[in-house]
């Protein structure tokens, strides 16, 4: 019965106050886009440098006189090892082919024996790719028999590590300054419309209303233009995400749980902030 | 039932009303007369407690600005109709809702509203703009539907702010007949008004306020 | 000066004035009587254009509303003062500058507003409230306030709809006196009143509007 | 006389909404400070791409038998071309060195003689760094006496050339969705503080004064809010940059034309915004 009736008068509330409630939730709607542009941008930029990480790779230069058998025994021996995805053996014939590659020259015009040394390039699982255990794990396949070296990037490695924090770190203060403006926006617009709505929450007062029965209908209406200004969201930030896709990269990457978070956003920032308003308004007269 | 000890009220050290004592018993029907600026309405937000007094005690009911809670205020302002001088509609709702607004506060039952706020529309004469805005209303209209606000809910005083100021002689004597219908069902009526002529008609005791003073008579 | 040919005006299809033909002459001082919700207000608000005809004509100085601009508005509302029943204070500024708006809106310098505002503000008893929030005066004050307001300017007519209505009957004959003193100053007054005392008091030409028709006298 | 009393009026109108104007203020400059992040975003962007260009180099190897004083001759020579910035020479055994890094054993372990050719690393100048241009000046190096080979990350341009134009785009794009919803979140905050002086708009205009007289002294308003609003946007923006300056990069790019850009676009939308408003409640009544 109170239920339904605050649900009526909220509902109510927004023809009462069409205008001031649908410029509130345009407000709200683009507030809670651009917190999601973020979101899909920071778990985007995320995914890059997962990425960018999954592309370490170490580099095992064998003993140059090893028998080929041996070293991709070796190679098999490695990808056993704890930590390492993938091995993949390079033979002295394919070594050969790299020099020509790199230095322009193939190296039987120059030598007629091939001097350079077999290898083995391993991929790095994703729990081990930091700095700290990738040397661990070289200084265990170095102990190896018949392996010479072993060659990573190591100041690569070294350089993500120390300016992953910072890109989070980054994202996290730009991300935390967004939610704090998109808040301080929505809280605004949702006050303005309590505002002009603040005689009528007075007078209600002088005719013997509860502060509860007065303020309900007002949390309600901030709970709804919160859902209706987060489903807009979504729907936009579904067609920017759509659109990118189409034009840009097909790979962007867009959790769903996004949707609910807007939303759940919104509807936060709508009943807070209505409460808060409403409640300013009813202290203003005894 | 209603009894002002004394009571002085000010507004930033200018004095509005000076140790006003009275007493208005149930079922009365008295007039507050007094020249413009004199404190009526003031008076009048002292019962209902949109003010409180600085010195002094004010008693409705069984409710004393003494030890009054706020919470209690509410209920106090349900046992008491006001027909405010500037009217103070609802005006973001229809005439029926802010007739029944009253009703919607206690929780009466939607049947039991729309029967009851009909009826008091059609005593008021204004049936026919129940679905109206009521910005649109004529001046005399706002002030009829103010009092049916007031009387909505049974209230045991009816506090009424020049309820004929706005309405021609002829709407302003139905307007009294209600007033003096509702007190002979028991209900006190406290008029704040000019009209000499009805204080002459409908002859009731008058208390008389000047400059923030209550005159003996 | 003023007149109206056969004026028909509704809102939704529902008639409010019916056949209006009336002429206000110069320096007129003319009732408008009528009950509440008869079209009083209606009939004010088509001569300052607020409203136009739906048929008819009026014709207010050498305004038309056959053939006025819309730019041409504001100049014929400059020249015709309206006590509002509502009174419609801009409830944002002080008394002062409520009074001195009209004055403002045609440039008048600093000084001369001053002296002007002071002496209307004066007439109307008001001098002491010049610098007060117009939300917290009571009732006859803020229509003291519409009526300072609308005198300010030398308007050719004074329009006043219902202004002491929130009066007492000392306060109300100062501001008869104060209209019959603009009124013999060569302004006309067309007021719209249910104070039959104050039309037998002060007699005058007396209009009287029936649900939206003109009832001949 | 009337543009002093229109911006007295103006300054009044603060005071007279202050609540909503306070309000509006504040949604302003965030919505600014919004923008004005993303500006400095972009810049910092742009710098970075501006960088990773600036890296490119060609390595230009020459006959491995030539003399090294005929080398550096070349070296010079290339200096001189149109599109160069500079060249480093790298003789026989500096490659041998550069071998021994890459491939983990020194040559001369397995060879008597260095093999290896002498060769120039160039670098371009800065209206050269497209795959194009590239192209062309390595084309003419590769047409000088005594030059093998010419080598350089052509794909790496290539990609370079071609992401450039989508993070352009990405972020105009992303600039431009900033700039609307930057521009409606403060035009709706507008709106509502116009929208609660409605009847004061409506009251003004039955008393005689024209729509200019009535409109200007919002207008004023409207303008004074956009200003104070972008002046707090800047102070709040270079905050955030010498924090960030501080603790993450020190050479984080601050165009100090952003503040002005702020401050315009806060008063432009101040402006169009309070005179689109007015004008609607200026209609509503005759
Ligand atoms: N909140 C306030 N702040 C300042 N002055 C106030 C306030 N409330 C009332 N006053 C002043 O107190 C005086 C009495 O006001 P009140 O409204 O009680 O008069 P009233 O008798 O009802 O007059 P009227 O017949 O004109 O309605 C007036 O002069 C008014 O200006
Ligand atoms: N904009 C409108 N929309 C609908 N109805 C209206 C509108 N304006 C006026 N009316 C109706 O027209 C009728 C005449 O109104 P008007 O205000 O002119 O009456 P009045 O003679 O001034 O009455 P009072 O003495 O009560 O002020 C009323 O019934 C009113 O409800
Ligand atoms: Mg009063
Ligand atoms: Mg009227």
């Amino acid at each position: 019965m109170t239920f339904w009736f605050t649900l009526k008068e909220g509902l109510k509330g927004f023809k009462r106050a069409r205008l001031a409630t649908s410029i509130s939730i345009v407000s709200v709607a683009f507030a809670l886009l651009l917190l999601g542009l973020f979101m899909v941008f920071t778990a985007n930029v995320d995914r890059l440098i997962g990425d960018l990480r999954s592309r370490i790779e170490l580099e095992v230069f064998l003993e140059p006189v090893i028998e080929q058998s041996v070293g991709m025994k070796i190679a098999s021996e490695i990808a056993l090892m704890e930590g390492v995805s993938d091995t993949r053996f390079i033979s002295k014939a394919d070594a050969a082919n790299r020099f020509e590659k790199q230095f322009g020259r193939n190296i039987y015009e120059v030598l007629d024996t091939n001097p350079l040394p077999p290898s083995v390039i391993i991929h790095i699982n994703e729990g081990y790719r930091k700095a700290a255990s990738v040397r661990e794990i070289a200084g265990r396949i170095a102990a190896i028999d018949g392996v010479d070296e072993v060659a990573y990037q190591e100041d690569l490695l070294q350089v993500i590590d120390k300016y992953i924090h910072i890109v989070y770190l980054i994202s996290g203060a730009f991300g935390g300054i967004l939610l704090v403006i998109a808040f301080i926006l929505l809280h605004n617009t949702i006050r303005l419309t309590i505002l002009a709505r603040k005689d009528i929450i007075q007078i209600m007062k002088l005719v013997g209303a509860k502060e509860a029965f007065i303020r309900r209908p007002f949390i309600v209406e901030g709970l709804l233009q919160g859902l209706i200004g987060g489903i807009i969201a979504n729907a936009l930030l579904w067609m920017a995400v759509a659109l990118s896709r189409h034009y840009f990269f097909e790979a962007v990457v867009f959790p769903y749980i996004f949707f609910a978070v807007l939303v759940i956003v919104g509807v936060l920032i709508g009943i807070i902030s209505s409460k808060m308003s409403v409640s300013k308004y009813l202290k203003a007269v005894l | 039932m209603i009894e002002f000890y004394n009571v002085t009220y000010g507004v930033d050290k200018t004095p509005i009303l000076n140790n006003i004592s009275l007493r208005i018993v149930k079922g009365e029907f008295v007039y507050l007369a007094g020249a413009s600026g004199a404190g009526k309405s003031t008076v009048l937000s002292l019962i209902y407690m949109e003010n409180l007094p600085d010195e002094g005690t004010v008693i409705i009911d069984r409710y004393s600005t003494a030890k009054i809670k706020q919470k209690e205020i509410p209920l106090l302002r349900r046992r008491v109709g006001v027909v405010f001088q500037d009217f103070r509609l609802l005006m973001d709702r229809t005439v029926f809702e802010n007739v029944a607004f009253p009703l919607r506060v206690i929780g009466t039952k939607s049947k039991d509203i729309k029967r009851k706020v009909f009826r008091v529309l059609a005593e008021v004469n204004l049936s026919h703009v129940r679905n109206a805005d009521p910005a649109k209303l004529s001046g005399g209209e706002k002030q009829r539907v103010a009092i049916a606000r007031a009387v909505i809910n049974n209230p045991f005083i009816v506090l009424a702010d020049e309820p004929t100021g706005n309405l021609d002689d002829d709407s302003a004597l139905e307007i009294m007949s209600i007033f003096e219908k509702i007190n002979r069902q028991g209900t006190a009526v406290l008029m704040a008004t000019h009209n000499q002529s009805l204080i002459q008609r409908f002859p009731h005791r008058n208390l008389y306020l000047n400059k923030g003073y209550l005159i003996k008579p």
